[in-house]
Parts: structure tokens; sequence; C-alpha cells
């Protein structure tokens, strides 16, 4: 495991380099630049301003300066917000978004997990109906709109959660990290319902019962392990897009989150950010579907062997 | 839910919670730009001179009193001796020539240099043309005057004072953290900020809140009725509004399109609306068929019924446009040659060789990702096919790649808004004098610029100057390179224990005035 | 054998997992209701021009948005405009839009994720981390250039929404095949000498249908919403056209003060959600030849 | 009182195909401390009747429709699921019949053997565990210890057979039901886990349901015997009764099938069809760890129309040598050839060509069928991949496979898990015997199979050989069987190959320990 873990992490150094080479020059060839504005900035203020960021150099140059600094963990100063470098602005929010990023985790893989077994237990009766209509109302429901639906019922007309702010008040945490979990509730649930399906119709399921194991000792014990495969490999991207993804719930209840900078630096065409961003995503994403991966080893024996090959 | 709201305890005490649209990129006077940026630097620094609330009238600020000389050419500035800084250093006139070298130094990159333009070679030196600073027109005389020479007579120069880019800042303390012309050195953050207003920095949480508290060295210190402002980067126009309903906030900087009527409705409603200098209008680019024909523009124009527009889609909070100057600014008021007039529009554009939309060969709206613009556009585009009969199609572009457009010139007719400077029919209408760099028309024309540049800003008087001005205008809209839209308004919900928050056409607040009235709550209906 | 009563004429004729999946769906009350309905959307949506009872331009500024009436029985927007007609027409682009955009996907995600679990090891390494990448590369960006380069293009609301979403199809599908390969009928199929292709297709791709239906489904409705954020953009369609994905996320804006602006297409996309889901689940069930009855 | 008394048990399976009564008005009683077993034709409803008495029909599709089980004077089929829970492994446990799907593969041996214990007895999982190992070296799997961590992957047929047979044992149930628990044994192995079971009895007081198509072994150890076909019970009664003087036609049928005597020796091809040199085959289960050496320094020849028997232990690497051979298993090192032709040289095309000529019947036929294909799509897929018939013939030819292994036509819709387990195993052979190979790896082919049918299947693999000169290596632990087939036959013991010869010569004159063991072992002096 250790061995594939390795060879893993060294995968990642082009994959993460080859996003940032990507991006660096995707971005800019994208219109417009850092500092276009609607009204239009004199051009020697202008140039002055690209002196300050480098952007004056060739774009190799530029480029290869870039990758310097990174390799020293630096990713440089934020365009948009002068007087901040991108690694404090991630750092500040980093520890927001980590947080709400987990209780939403905790909430989809719960909620989600627990609907779905339970569905697949007496499918196609009220029991299997019940949860995954929820589930699909849940999927029908994006962010932008649960978020403020969910304000509206529990922050103004019940008045029982306050409706903005991170760690202000007591309770503010419950709606966003709701908010963000619910969509991925869905998700888990019916993909979870629809792996359990699959394995409890195995004769070994019939050999558990025949041992006379409970009913959720059945489950937990010998049908989760193959049951819950797709939404293992589901996971990983889920966990990165619960990072990435959390602009809109940010916005919304208005947490000093990492999230919004995702979508606002490509608005801004900030350009350092982007970059910042992105390395720190494909960090993710790499990160994820590597644990994603190896729970799935966990869970299946059969694929460590495969593992220790050299594979993935 | 659960406990008090921040407007209680903020009205005990004295802390009043600002709904301040996003996070500011930065708190540094000579490099940001921005409307959150203003109203929290306007609490930290303060100008020579200060914009009353109510006229918007030049009153003392760090300057207690200051002179024309020269046929208005010259301008000095008596500082008083009793403004200082927040670290209790006396502010002086030298200062402000240091600071005034940074905001025009080529190097420091200052977006809004151009507010100093007015001065003598100021803008040779941003341009790098003239590089001594001793040759441009501002001097120490001595720590508490401070002359400044100007290329012309400028009526709205003092005014100007009261825009950040103008403000002085601490010397000392941006040489400990860099260089004068850095730009992003950490000297605005907390514990190392100095700045000169009636609030100091305490707090700044990076897209959470930034709260400033009474400055205690602050000269007008007594008037300051407010221990402290909290100021909350509200990106989201629907969570504000609701912030403000459960008394979290006791002013939203903007009010959802949608809500206004509820509000408006309500009696002692806390919804303050009020005129705003600034228009929203449509580009043509003149070049481009079949716009480039001045009748099809005319059409256009005419076919755009405002008041309809106004009283439906924009639910009233806006006022029918003609021209692109906003009424009665500082007195002027833009001539009206056109009215809503679909048959007159038809025949124009009959004229034009497009009778019932025959033979028309498209049009393209472009406006930028909003759903504010997209409602105009869509409401536009359908007046116009229902009026004239003719194609038309709507496209948005993301920010910055509409920027690119616009600039380029590469669209037909493009949204557009231009929010005035400082209060001036002049921050309008040199918009369009040849290759002006916000002109995007093509629109060209040597006797208006000529009018713009070289004939107003020698006129003796006002009246004179604003007939020049009402001239100029007349030529643009005989030309029609832009077809105005509509002057906007700002809008705001102010809790009612709010009080000296008044309203302006530049909305500019001086929370200076602010007191804060406990025991007053919102209209019962809100809830 | 004690068989009774075959229900086929000839009982000797073979039978494969589709025809007898087509049966078994055809039995399925739930599936049927869901398959017609859906299929009546889309007979809706392709009749639309003719049957529309507005023009859906058509602006009425002084009516304004009004809630449902006899003249307007789901109401109209804030233009104006009757809002059953901007379903209508919302409905054409979105089921377009949803099944397309998931067809490529779905293709795209099925194969992609089938052969890196399938030849795992070097293979499987390359294929995975180009995912990653995919995955990492910044969409808001990519988005833009697209329409920079491309202009605007309905085709390309496609290519950007199917280059997402067959990302997490390929890492479920790719799950499914790791664990299916290590059975021993797979290599039973090797040994009767098929090839990699065949295996894939006959063998590993039906047992693993399940979860990837079901994640299809889900991919429908997220493909909706994803076209309205991507035509916001301005990527996708322009203004007056609509989807529902662009009615809900406008209804969203003022559900307080309209909420029949959010209802009504809220309801369209649930109910194509629900029918699929119920469409999708018989199908699974039909293709469970063990767990379902017949 | 009968410690199980099934009565007029009827059970039937609602298919597409209609409604099959797998168990028919089945009636049959387990005594404390006795033996009943059943025999009877594969397919007869044998293994259906034990699942309704632990109330584990799958249903849908299957169904009880009527009849009564009373345990210990309770009815089975009236009790709730939580009541039925309460007896299952604690009172009644089952040996499965298929060890390779039974066994949760996500779940470690060890793990899966301890369950009963902690969940009936709420032992602690230290001493479960040693519990478990000490059973583990009973059923004498080597090194129990490293057993209890490994999973059932890693595990040869007969190791897994042996882990669900101490899984039922450990909790030392009233009731045994054993479904052909000893198909994948070797004799001697099979001896020990009789005695086991013997001593459980005695011990305490267990009654044993047997299920075996061994009448060998049934005839040593039962002491009620009960006949089945076609879902109904033919007679019943004590085995010298039966087997000297059976009633039914059906039973006079099956003990005629008893497989006996001797092949007589072919005249064999000179050149070798198949050389195998020096071949190792290890597996590395965690990396660093000791390898699992399954097939060690093997070197064999096989001729063209030969036949050649592999006995040997089980988990002594017969089935690893098989999949070597047909390269289903990366070979560590060694060489294989096939005509001359270096096997593992081959890719592609040329590798297609060779896989036709050269099929695997799989120990475990169930884990080897695809689950969503119908046994018409797993016949006719070898059929068509190489061109074999053309599609208007293909109903044809596939019928008339169904015919030579002896399956109903009737069957050709249905799905492998729709069988029973001796039906599952005739589909596997059809299927290796679709493309007419030259070469078969017959890995415990007639395991599951009653007498009749296995006679059958010999008799059809015999004339193979004869006709076509079809050559086959051919893995058995049954030795009456690889009497009747084998020209030669090759032991193997701990990976390795310990005795080559003709069958006689090996079973006149066995000359390794191993081997003598081995036929000492041979069950069944009251048989035949
Ligand atoms: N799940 C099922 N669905 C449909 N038919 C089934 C199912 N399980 C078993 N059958 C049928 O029931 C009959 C009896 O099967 P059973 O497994 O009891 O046979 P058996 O006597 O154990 O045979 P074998 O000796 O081959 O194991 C067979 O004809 C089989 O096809
Ligand atoms: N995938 C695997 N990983 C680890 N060890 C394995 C694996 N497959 C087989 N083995 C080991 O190899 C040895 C030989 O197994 P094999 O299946 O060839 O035995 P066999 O002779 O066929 O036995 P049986 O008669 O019981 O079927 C056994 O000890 C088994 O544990
Ligand atoms: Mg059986
Ligand atoms: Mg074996």
């Amino acid at each position: 495991m250790l061995r594939f873990m390795f060879v893993r992490i060294l995968q990642a150094l082009p994959v993460i380099l080859v996003v940032i080479t990507a991006t660096f020059f995707l971005v800019r060839s994208a219109p417009g630049g850092p500092f276009d504005q609607e009204k239009v900035v004199i051009p020697e203020v202008k140039k002055a301003l690209e002196a300050q960021y480098r952007l004056d150099l060739p774009l190799h140059e530029q480029y290869f300066a870039y990758l310097g600094d990174l390799a020293q963990g630096d990713l440089g100063p934020s365009f948009k917000y002068p007087g901040r470098s991108v690694n404090e602005i991630l750092f500040a929010g980093l520890p927001v978004t980590a947080e709400l990023g987990l209780y939403a985790l905790i909430i989809a893989l719960c909620i989600g997990v627990t609907a779905g077994v339970f569905a697949s237990l007496r499918p196609n009766t009220a029991q299997d109906y019940v949860p995954m209509s929820l589930a699909m109302i849940g999927i029908c429901m994006p962010s932008f709109l649960l978020g403020p639906l969910l304000v509206l019922v529990f922050g103004i007309w019940l008045d029982w959660l306050p409706i903005t702010g991170w760690g202000d008040i007591p309770g503010d945490k419950i709606l966003p990290a709701v908010t963000l979990g619910s969509a991925y509730a869905a998700y888990i649930a019916r993909l979870s319902r629809a792996g359990m399906l699959e394995i409890l119709s195995q004769d070994y399921i019939r050999t558990a019962r025949a041992k006379g194991l409970p009913e959720w000792r059945v489950v937990t014990q010998h049908a989760l392990r193959g049951g819950l495969i797709p939404v293992i490999a589901f996971l990983g991207p889920a966990l990165a897009g619960l990072l990435a993804g959390s602009f809109v719930v940010e916005t919304i209840f208005q947490i000093p989150g990492l999230g919004r900078f995702y979508v606002q630096a490509a608005f801004n065409r900030d350009y350092t950010m982007i970059l910042g961003t992105t390395v720190f995503l494909s960090s993710l994403i790499v990160f994820f579907n590597l644990v994603s991966d190896i729970i799935a080893a966990w869970l299946n024996p059969r694929l460590r062997h495969h593992f220790q090959h050299g594979g993935s | 839910g659960g406990g008090e709201s921040n407007v209680v305890t903020g009205n005990r005490d004295g802390v009043l919670h600002y709904g301040n649209g996003t996070e500011p990129q930065g708190l540094d006077p000579h490099v940001v730009t921005g409307v959150p940026e203003n109203h929290i630097i306007r609490a930290l620094f303060e100008g020579l001179a200060v914009k009353n609330p109510i006229t918007l009238e030049p009153e003392p600020g760090v300057a207690e009193r200051w002179e024309f000389s020269d046929e208005g050419r010259v301008i000095t500035f008596y500082l008083n001796s009793e403004a200082k800084w927040s670290n209790g250093e006396q502010v002086t006139a030298s200062d402000y020539v240091w600071s005034w070298n940074r905001a025009l130094h080529p190097m420091t990159g200052n977006e809004y240099s151009y507010m100093l333009f007015p001065v003598v070679n100021a803008e040779a030196y941003l341009k790098g043309e003239v590089t001594d600073f001793n040759d441009v027109g501002v001097k120490a005389l001595d720590d508490t005057t401070l002359k400044v020479t100007l290329n012309a007579a400028t009526p709205y120069f003092v005014q100007l004072m009261d825009h950040y880019s103008t403000f002085a800042v601490h010397p000392e303390t941006l040489m400990q953290f860099g260089e004068m012309t850095d730009r992003y050195t950490p000297w605005t953050r907390v514990g190392n900020i100095v700045s000169n207003g009636a609030f100091t920095l305490t707090e700044w949480s990076l897209n959470r809140r930034i709260i400033v508290e009474k400055n205690e060295h602050y000269w007008d210190r007594d008037k300051v009725s407010l221990n402290s402002v909290i100021f909350y980067p509200m990106e989201n126009v629907v969570s504000e509004e609701r912030m403000f309903r459960v008394e979290q906030l006791h002013y939203t900087q903007v009010v959802p399109l949608d809500k206004i009527p509820l509000y408006r409705d309500m009696p002692d409603t806390p919804y303050v609306q009020a005129p705003y200098l600034g228009t929203y209008y449509y580009l043509i680019n003149t070049q481009r068929p079949p716009v480039d024909d001045v009748r099809v523009r005319k059409a256009l124009a005419m076919s755009v019924d405002r008041e309809k527009l106004v009283r439906t889609v924009l639910q009233e909070t806006a006022v029918p446009a003609y021209s692109i100057t906003p009424p009665d600014t500082l007195g002027y008021y833009p001539p009206k040659l056109f009215d809503y007039d679909p048959a007159q529009a038809r025949a124009l554009l009959a004229e034009a060789g497009y009778p019932n939309g025959e033979g028309w060969p498209g049009l393209e709206i472009l406006y930028n990702t909003n759903e504010g613009h997209r409602k105009i556009a869509v409401a536009i585009q359908q007046m116009w096919k229902s009026e004239l009969g003719i194609d038309i199609t709507i496209t948005n572009q993301e920010w910055k790649v509409y920027l690119d457009s616009v600039t380029q010139i590469d669209f037909q007719v493009a949204r557009r808004g231009w929010i005035g400077d400082y209060v001036d029919a002049n921050n309008f209408l040199d918009l369009f004098i040849t290759d002006g760099g916000n002109n995007n028309t093509h629109y060209s024309d040597p006797v208006y610029d000529d009018l713009i540049l070289y004939k107003a800003p020698k006129a003796a008087t006002r009246e004179e100057r604003y007939a020049l001005f009402t001239e100029a205008e007349t030529m643009l809209m005989e030309d029609m390179p832009i077809i105005p839209i509509y002057t906007y308004t700002s809008k705001h919900l102010i809790h009612p224990s709010v009080e000296g928050l008044h309203s302006n056409l530049m909305d500019s607040l001086n929370l200076k005035y602010v007191k804060l009235v406990p025991g007053r709550t919102l209209p019962e209906t809100l809830r | 054998m004690n068989t009774v009563a075959p229900v086929f004429e000839d009982a000797e004729k073979g039978s494969s997992l589709w025809h007898d999946a087509w049966l078994r769906l055809r039995k399925n009350k739930l599936a049927l209701l869901g398959g017609s309905v859906l299929l009546f959307m889309v007979v809706v949506a392709l009749l639309t021009p003719w049957i529309a009872p507005y023009s859906y331009e058509a602006q009425n500024l002084d009516l304004g948005a009004s809630a449902p009436s006899a003249a307007h029985w789901l109401g109209t927007d804030i233009f104006g405009r009757d809002m059953l007609t901007q379903i209508m027409y919302g409905g054409r682009i979105s089921l377009a839009v949803g099944f397309i955009a998931t067809a490529v996907a779905l293709l795209i995600g099925v194969t992609w994720g089938a052969v890196a679990g399938y030849a795992g090891g070097r293979v499987d390494a390359v294929m995975m981390r180009l995912v990653d990448i995919l995955y990492a590369l910044p969409f808001m960006i990519f988005i833009v250039l697209l329409m920079v380069v491309f202009g605007r293009n309905i085709l390309l609301l496609f290519l950007a929404i199917g280059a997402v979403e067959w990302l997490t199809m390929a890492r479920i599908m790719r799950s499914q095949v790791q664990s299916l390969r290590q059975q021993e009928f797979v290599e039973a199929a090797v040994s009767v000498g098929l090839s990699p292709a065949a295996i894939i297709r006959k063998h590993l791709i039906p047992n693993a249908l399940g979860p990837v239906i079901v994640y299809t489904t889900l991919t429908i409705p997220s493909v909706m919403l994803l076209e309205a954020f991507l035509s916001f953009l301005g990527l996708g369609i322009q203004p007056p056209a609509t989807s529902w994905g662009l009615l809900i996320s406008y209804g969203a804006e003022t559900m307080e003060e309209y909420p029949w602006l959010l209802i009504f297409p809220g309801c369209a996309l649930t109910l194509t959600l629900f029918s699929l889901n119920f469409l999708g689940d018989g199908l699974r069930d039909a293709l469970d030849v063990r767990g379902s009855k017949d | 009182m009968a410690l199980l008394s099934v009565d007029n048990l009827s059970v039937s399976f609602v298919t597409r195909n209609g409604t099959n009564k797998a168990v028919n008005n089945v009636s049959f009683s387990v005594e404390e401390r006795q033996i009943t077993a059943i025999i009877g034709e594969s397919g007869s409803g044998k293994s259906v009747s034990c699942y309704a008495v632990l109330g584990l029909i799958p249903s849908p599709p299957g169904r009880i429709d009527g009849g009564t089980v009373y345990f210990q004077g309770q009815d089975l089929l009236a009790l709730s699921e939580a009541e039925l829970r309460a007896i299952r492994g604690r009172d009644i446990a089952m040996i499965f019949q298929d060890p390779m799907t039974c066994l949760n593969p996500f779940m470690k041996i060890g793990d899966q053997l301890i369950e009963p214990l902690t969940l009936h007895k709420g032992m602690a999982k230290g001493a479960a565990k040693e519990q478990a190992i000490a059973l583990l070296d009973e059923v004498d799997i080597r090194d129990p210890q490293a057993a209890m961590s490994a999973f059932p992957h890693e595990f040869s047929g007969g190791m897994r057979q042996r882990v669900m047979i101490a899984m039922a044992l450990i909790n030392e149930p009233k009731l045994l039901i054993a479904d052909e628990p000893t198909t994948a044994l070797d004799v001697t192995i099979q001896a020990q886990i009789l005695k086991l079971i013997a001593e459980l009895q005695i011990k305490r007081d267990i009654g044993v349901l047997f299920i075996s198509h061994d009448l060998a072994v049934v005839s040593d150890i039962a002491d009620q015997i009960v006949v089945m076909e076609k879902g109904k019970v033919l007679e019943g009664g004590k085995p010298k009764a039966i087997f000297d003087n059976p009633q039914h036609p059906y039973t006079q049928k099956l003990l005629a099938a008893i497989p006996s005597g001797q092949k007589a020796t072919n005249p064999v091809a000179p050149d070798p069809l198949i050389r195998i040199k020096h071949l190792r085959t290890w597996f590395t289960p965690t990396a660093g760890a000791e390898p699992v050496k399954a097939v060690n320094d093997v070197s064999l020849e096989i001729h063209r129309g030969e036949v050649l028997g592999l006995v040997g232990e089980s988990g002594s690497g017969k089935s690893t040598l098989g999949r070597s051979i047909l390269r289903l298993v990366p070979i560590t090192s060694g060489q294989i050839t096939f005509e001359g032709m270096e096997l593992s040289a081959l890719e592609g095309r040329a590798l297609k060509q060779f896989r036709h000529r050269m099929q695997m019947i799989f120990q475990d036929p169930y884990a080897s069928l695809n689950p969503r294909m119908t046994v018409y799509d797993t016949l006719a897929e070898p059929l068509l991949l190489h061109g074999l018939v053309r599609t208007a013939d293909l109903d044809q030819a596939i019928r008339e496979l169904m015919d030579n292994v002896g399956l109903a036509r009737t069957f050709v819709r249905k799905y492998p898990h729709e069988f029973s387990g001796g039906q599952r195993q005739r589909i596997a052979i059809g299927r290796a015997l679709a493309t007419r190979p030259e070469f078969i790896v017959a890995d415990e082919p007639v395991s599951a199979l009653d007498v009749t049918i296995q006679a059958q299947i010999l008799n059809l693999l015999a004339e193979l050989t004869k006709e076509y000169g079809l050559t086959m290596l051919f893995i058995s632990h049954d030795l009456a069987v690889i009497r009747q087939i084998a020209d030669r036959i090759a032991v193997m013991y701990h990976g390795k190959l310990v005795e080559q010869g003709s069958t006689a010569q090996v079973f006149e004159t066995p000359q390794q320990e191993y081997t003598q063991a081995l036929l000492a072992a041979i069950p069944g002096a009251n048989a035949a």
C-alpha cells in the first residue's frame, strides 16, 4: 500500500504540472486582463501596473518565474486584492471551507448512506419511495435555491437559526452545512441504493443470513463494503467539489471561505489567484481521488494486489 | 434567531452594522478603485475638503479653509493644525505633497490618478514626460499651507479633495513597509495603518467584516457619535435584505428590485431612494451597419418606451433619461431632444431603407452577464421588435470579455453605464471626445471636442459654461452615438434607529454625522 | 421437468438480457408511468411551436408578474409573458440539452471508465490522471475561452457540459469494472477467446450498469441546471429563449414575491427527474436478473 | 421425536418460464445423533429443500407452497424472521454448496469464521479467534494463523469449502445441513472432515442432513437415506436396504451408474501436444511477504489424445497449474509450449486462435458464469465468436449442446442463479465443449453431478477423445472417476509433481507416500 501511495504521489506531480501549465496559458489567452475596468485605465498606469506584477515580461519568462516561485511555495501576490498574497488568502479561507466541507460531507454521508441502505432493503415499497423521493427533490434543489429557502423557513419565518455568518452566533453553521450537504446526500442516497441492490442478491449475503445475523449486521458488515463501491468512486470528486463548489453557499450565508475565490478569480482575471486556487484544487483532486482509491482498495481486497504492482 | 439582534446591541453600544457590497480590494487610497472601498476609506481617512452630505458643496476637512487666486488657477489650502494622524502626529502640507507624488507616480499605477490631472504637470508627470515632482503644481509653503496650481480654472477641483485618490497617507508608515510606489505592502493592515479620519481600523477579517472604531485623535471627534462601525461584505443582495429584515444590519447597500414595491408601500418604510449621478445607456458602434445610419439610431432611441420600462421592469427605481448627463448636476439640466415616438421612429426607419423592418440585416444587443442588464435588454429587444418590426438578438458576455468587446468597439449596440466621479456635467460630456478612452462609439466631432476641451474650461461663469455644455450635448444627441435609457437612483434600507445618513446625488455618506437612536424598530409588517 | 405453462410460444428459443429486461420493464407500472410522462414531455416539446397558448416573446409589461389566472394558467413572469408558454419552450431546450449532453457523457464516461478499469496498470494510471487533470482545470476559464474562440454555439454547450459530466461517470464505471473484472466469469470469457473490447461490452458493462443507470438519471437534471449556469454566463442560449434551469434560477430570486415563477418550472424539472428515476430504477430492476421478479 | 421433520414441503419458483415446482410434497426427518443423507438427481430440489428449512428461499421468485418443518417442536415455516434468526447459525447451521460464491469476498476468512461465535455466544474476539484457529487446523488448513487474515480469493476451491465447513461447525449446532460438503476435497481430507463431523455428533448429539452425490461416502456414513428425483422423494430407508435392494427404478439406475473399472490404455501419439518445463506460479498477496508457491517447478508433457488425470491434496496447486497453462494467471517462470509454439509469447489474434483450441472447465462453475447472461447467450458466445456456426444454425447447435450435457432444452433462457449446482456445472461443460477444442483443462468437472449424469458426461468426454483426439488435463479428487477416464495420472503435492505414471501403474503400485495415503483413503467399502 505504501508503495502504491508513493507511486500515486509521484504521478500527482505531472498531473499538477500539466494543470498549472494548461491553466497558465489558458488564462492568459482569455480576453480581458486583471486591470481592465469599466472606466478605461490610462495606458501609462496600466503599464506601471503590469510592470509591478511582472506582466511586461515575455510569457514564457513569466511562466518560468511563476514555477520558480511556486517551487518555493510562493503563489504570488493577488492582483485583485493588492496587499494580500494568494497564500494568505488561501490560508485564511481554507479552515473555514474545510470545516464547512467536513460538516457537509458528514451530513451527506450519514443521511445519504442511511437513506440509500434503508431504501435498498425493501425495494419498491414505501420504505424505498419515501427516502428516494426526498433525495430526488434534493437533487432538483440547487443550492442557490435551497439555501435561500432554508433561510426563509428556518431563519425568518420560524426564527430558529441565524441566517448568515460563520462561528459568530451559535447555530449559524447549521444551515450552510445542510445546504451544501444535501445535494450530495441525495446523490449518495441514490448511488448507495443502487450499489446495495447489486450486493444484496449475492449468495454470500444468504450465508450471512444463514448465520443468524440480524439484518443491520448483514448490511453493515457484509453488504456495505461492496455496496458502497460506487459511492466511494463518487466521493473523490465530490469532496473536491464540496470544497471548490461552496461558492454559492458561501455567498448566500456570508461565509469567509475559499469557495468564492475559485469563481471570482476567474471573473477578475486574477491570474495568480486562478493559478493558486487551481494548484490547490488540483492537489485536492489528486489527493481525494487517491483517498477514494485507497478506500476502494481497503474495501475490496482484490484490488490491493493490483496496487502492489504499481498500477492504480 | 436566538438572542439579541445586532441592531439592538448596536444601538446600545453605538455600533453601526453596515452592509457594504463586496469585500474591499484593499484600503490603500492610491491603489484601490470601487465603491465599497470608498465607504471604508472615507471612514478611515479625510480629505482636504469634505462634501456636505446634503448639498454636496465642499466643506472644511483637513483644510479649515482655502483661497482661490489667479482667476481660480491657484488654490491655497490652509490645514487645520488640529488635524492629526491616528498616531497623534500632525497632518502637514508636506504629507500631501508626498502623497500626491505617490498618487501620480508612474510606478504606483494609481487608476484614479486622473483626478489630479487639473494640477499643472500632473498628467505629464504620470506619463513620464516630467520626471521631477517639483515641476508639478503642488507646494507645501509651510506645515499648514498647501499651494496648488491648476492648468485652468476648475470649478469642481475642491470637490475632488474628497475623493480618496487625493487623500494623504502617512509617509513614515508607508516607508516602514516598503517603497513609496509599492502596491502590495501590508501597511494598511490592522496595527500598521495610520490614518486621519473619524475612525481607525481595528479588525479586518477577509470576507467577513471590517471594524473601525472612533479615532480619538480626530480633530472633530466631538461631532462623531458612533463608537464603531462594522462593515459586512454582502455580496448576495437577497441575503443582505434578509439580514436587514432580521435586524442584523442597520443599512443595506442595495435592495433587491423585486422587493422594492413591498417596501415602498409600507408605512414608516425603511426604504430610501434618491437620484444618483449616473446614466444607463446603450452604446452604438457608429461604423457598423445598420446603426451607422443616424436615422436608424434615432428610430431605435425613439421606440424605447422609457416611461413604461421604468414603471414596470425597473419598479420606479430609475428616471427616464433622454440625454447623457443626469438632470440637476449642480444646477445643470440636459436638453431633451426627443421622446418616445414610435410613429416617427417607423418613419425614420423607412427613410433609412427599412420600411416596416423589410431588408433589416439584424442587430445584436450586447450586455455583460447580469440579471438587471438582462431584464432591460429583454424588454428593449421586444420594444424594438414590436414597434419597428425588426429582428433583434441579445447576447451576454462575461464581464472581462464584455469589457474587451467594448474597448475594441466590437459590437453593434452595447449596454453601458457611467457613474459620475464628481458632480459636474463635464464628467459625462468629455466621455465622447474623439478617441476618448470611454467613448467606444467611433463618435468623433471636432466641434464637439473643441467645446468640451477648450471652450468650456475657459468659460467665465457657471451660466456660460452650462450654455456651452448644452450646446455640446445637443450636438451629441443629434448624432445619437448612444441611446440614453435611464438615470440611476440609489436605493437603501435604513433602520429607523439610524439618523444622519442623508441621501445625495453621489450616494456619498459621511459616517461622522451618523447617530443611533435606541428603541426604534422596523415596521411590524416586515416579519 | 415440473415446469408449468411456459409463457413463451417457443420455450426452447433463447433470449438475451436485453430482451428479458424489456419484457420485465413492460410489466413495471411505475417505470411505464415514468416513461410515458417523459414521452409526453418530449411530444409536447416537439409540438410546442404549434400548441403553445401564447408567443414566447410577446410581453405585456404593464401586466408584469401575475399569479395564475384563467388567461394564464401558470401566471406570467415579470415581463408579463405567459409562464406556461415559457415552460413549454424551456422544456425544448432543457430536454434536448439534458438528454443529448448526458448521452455524450454516458458514452464517453462508460467507455473510458470501463477501459481504464479493465486494462488496469499503466493504461489505467494514464487514463485516470487525465481525468484528474480535466477535473482540476478551472472550468470557468474553460467556458470563457470556448465562448471567445468559437463564439456562441449550442453545440459548444454540449461539449462543455459533456466535458465535465463524463468524468464522474468514468470513475463510477471504473470502480464497478475493477471489482467485476476479478471475477471468474471474466476469466472464463478470456479463456473463451473474447477480445478485451468484447469482454467489456458483453460481460462487464451489463453487470456494471446498475449504478451507472442511476448516475445517469442524476446527471440529466444536473446537466439541465448546469446549462442554466452556462447560459447565464453567456455560453448557452440567449434570451428571450429560455430553459427550465434559467426559469428556476430567475424564479429563485423572487421566490417570496412571485412563488409561481419558481414553483412551476421547478415542478417541471422535478417531474422529469421523478419520471427518469422511475424509468431508471425500472431498467435497473429489469437488468438485475437476480433481485427482481418476473 | 425427530430433531427435524419435514412434511409435505412444496416450494415453487415463479419465473418468466412458468412456475417450476422445485420441491413437491417432500417429507423426511433427521434424528438426533444420526445422519440423514439425501441423494438424487442433480436439480431434484435437494438444495432448495435445505434453504426452505432455514427460510432462505430467495423470494421473489421462490415461494413455499405448503408443508411443515418441525425443528425441536417448532414449525420453522411459521416463525417470524427474528425468531428464525435466533435459530440460524446457533441451532441449525448450513454448509452451502458453492463455497466460492458463498464466502464474502470483501471480508477476511477469520472475521467470517468468528461471526457465529461472537454473535450467538457473545464470545470475546480473542477467544473466538483462538477457537477458529483450532478448528481451521482440524479441517487441515495449512498455517491457520495466516489463513485467518486471508481473503477467500486467495484460497483454493477445497480450502474454501473447508472454511465453509468450519464456519458451520464452529458453533456446534444441533442440526447441521451439509449440502455437498466434500465435492472439492481429496479423499484424505474428506475422510478427516467426515471424522470430525462424526466426533461432533457424538459429543453434541447433533443431527446431520447430508446431501451428496458421492454414494460411497453416503453408504459409509448415513443412517437414513432419502432419494429424490424431480422434486419428489422416491424412496427412503436404511442405507443397507437401499443399496442392497433398491425399489425404485431411478434408484436402481443410480446405483448402476457408480463408476468403476479402468480405462484401457490408448496408444499415445509420440509427440506431446503440451510441454511444460519448470513452470512456477507464485502468488504474493502482500508485498514483501513470503510468496505462496502454488505451482513450483513443474515439468509435464501431455500427448495428443491423452487424458491426464491430475490428483493431489486440496490446495496443492492443481487449479493453478491448469490456469497457468491457459494463460489465465501470470506465470512466474518456466515455459509452456502447445504444438511446439511458445504460449507465453502469443498475443492478440494469434492468442485468440489458440483460445479456441484450448478450453477450461472451471472448478467453480457458478462463479465462472456471467450472472447476466442466459444459458443461450453463454453457449452462443464461443460459437459465434469463432465463427463455428452460422446464425441460422445457432439454435440447433445450442440445443445439441444442451442435450449432450443433459440439460433440458427449456432451460435456454434461464440465468445461472436459477439453476442447481449440478446444472451450472453442466452449462460450464457445455461452454467448454462448444468450440470443439483440442485441449481441455477440466477442473473437477463432475464433482456436483449425480452419478447418472456423471456417467453420461464421462462417456461424452471419452467419446470425444476417441473420435476427435481431444486431449484433457482432468483434475479430480474422485479417484474412481480418474481411474475410469484417465490414461495417465500425475500426482501433485505442495505445488510439486510427486508422481507420474499410467493409471494402472499408479493405482497398483503407488510409489510416493502421499499417493499411497490417498489410495488408502478411498471411501465406500459398502458401495458397489
Ligand atoms: N432461484 C431460482 N430460481 C428459479 N429456479 C430455481 C432457483 N433455484 C433453484 N431453482 C430450480 O429448482 C430446482 C431444484 O434446484 P436445487 O438447487 O434444489 O437442486 P439440487 O437437487 O440441489 O441439485 P444439485 O445436485 O445439482 O445441486 C432446479 O430445477 C433449479 O433449476
Ligand atoms: N489469488 C491467489 N492469491 C494467493 N494465493 C492463492 C491464490 N490462488 C491460489 N492461491 C494459493 O495457491 C495454492 C494452490 O491453489 P489451487 O487453487 O491451485 O489449489 P488446488 O490444487 O486446485 O486445490 P483444490 O483441490 O482445493 O481446488 C493454495 O494454497 C492457495 O491458497
Ligand atoms: Mg444443490
Ligand atoms: Mg482447485
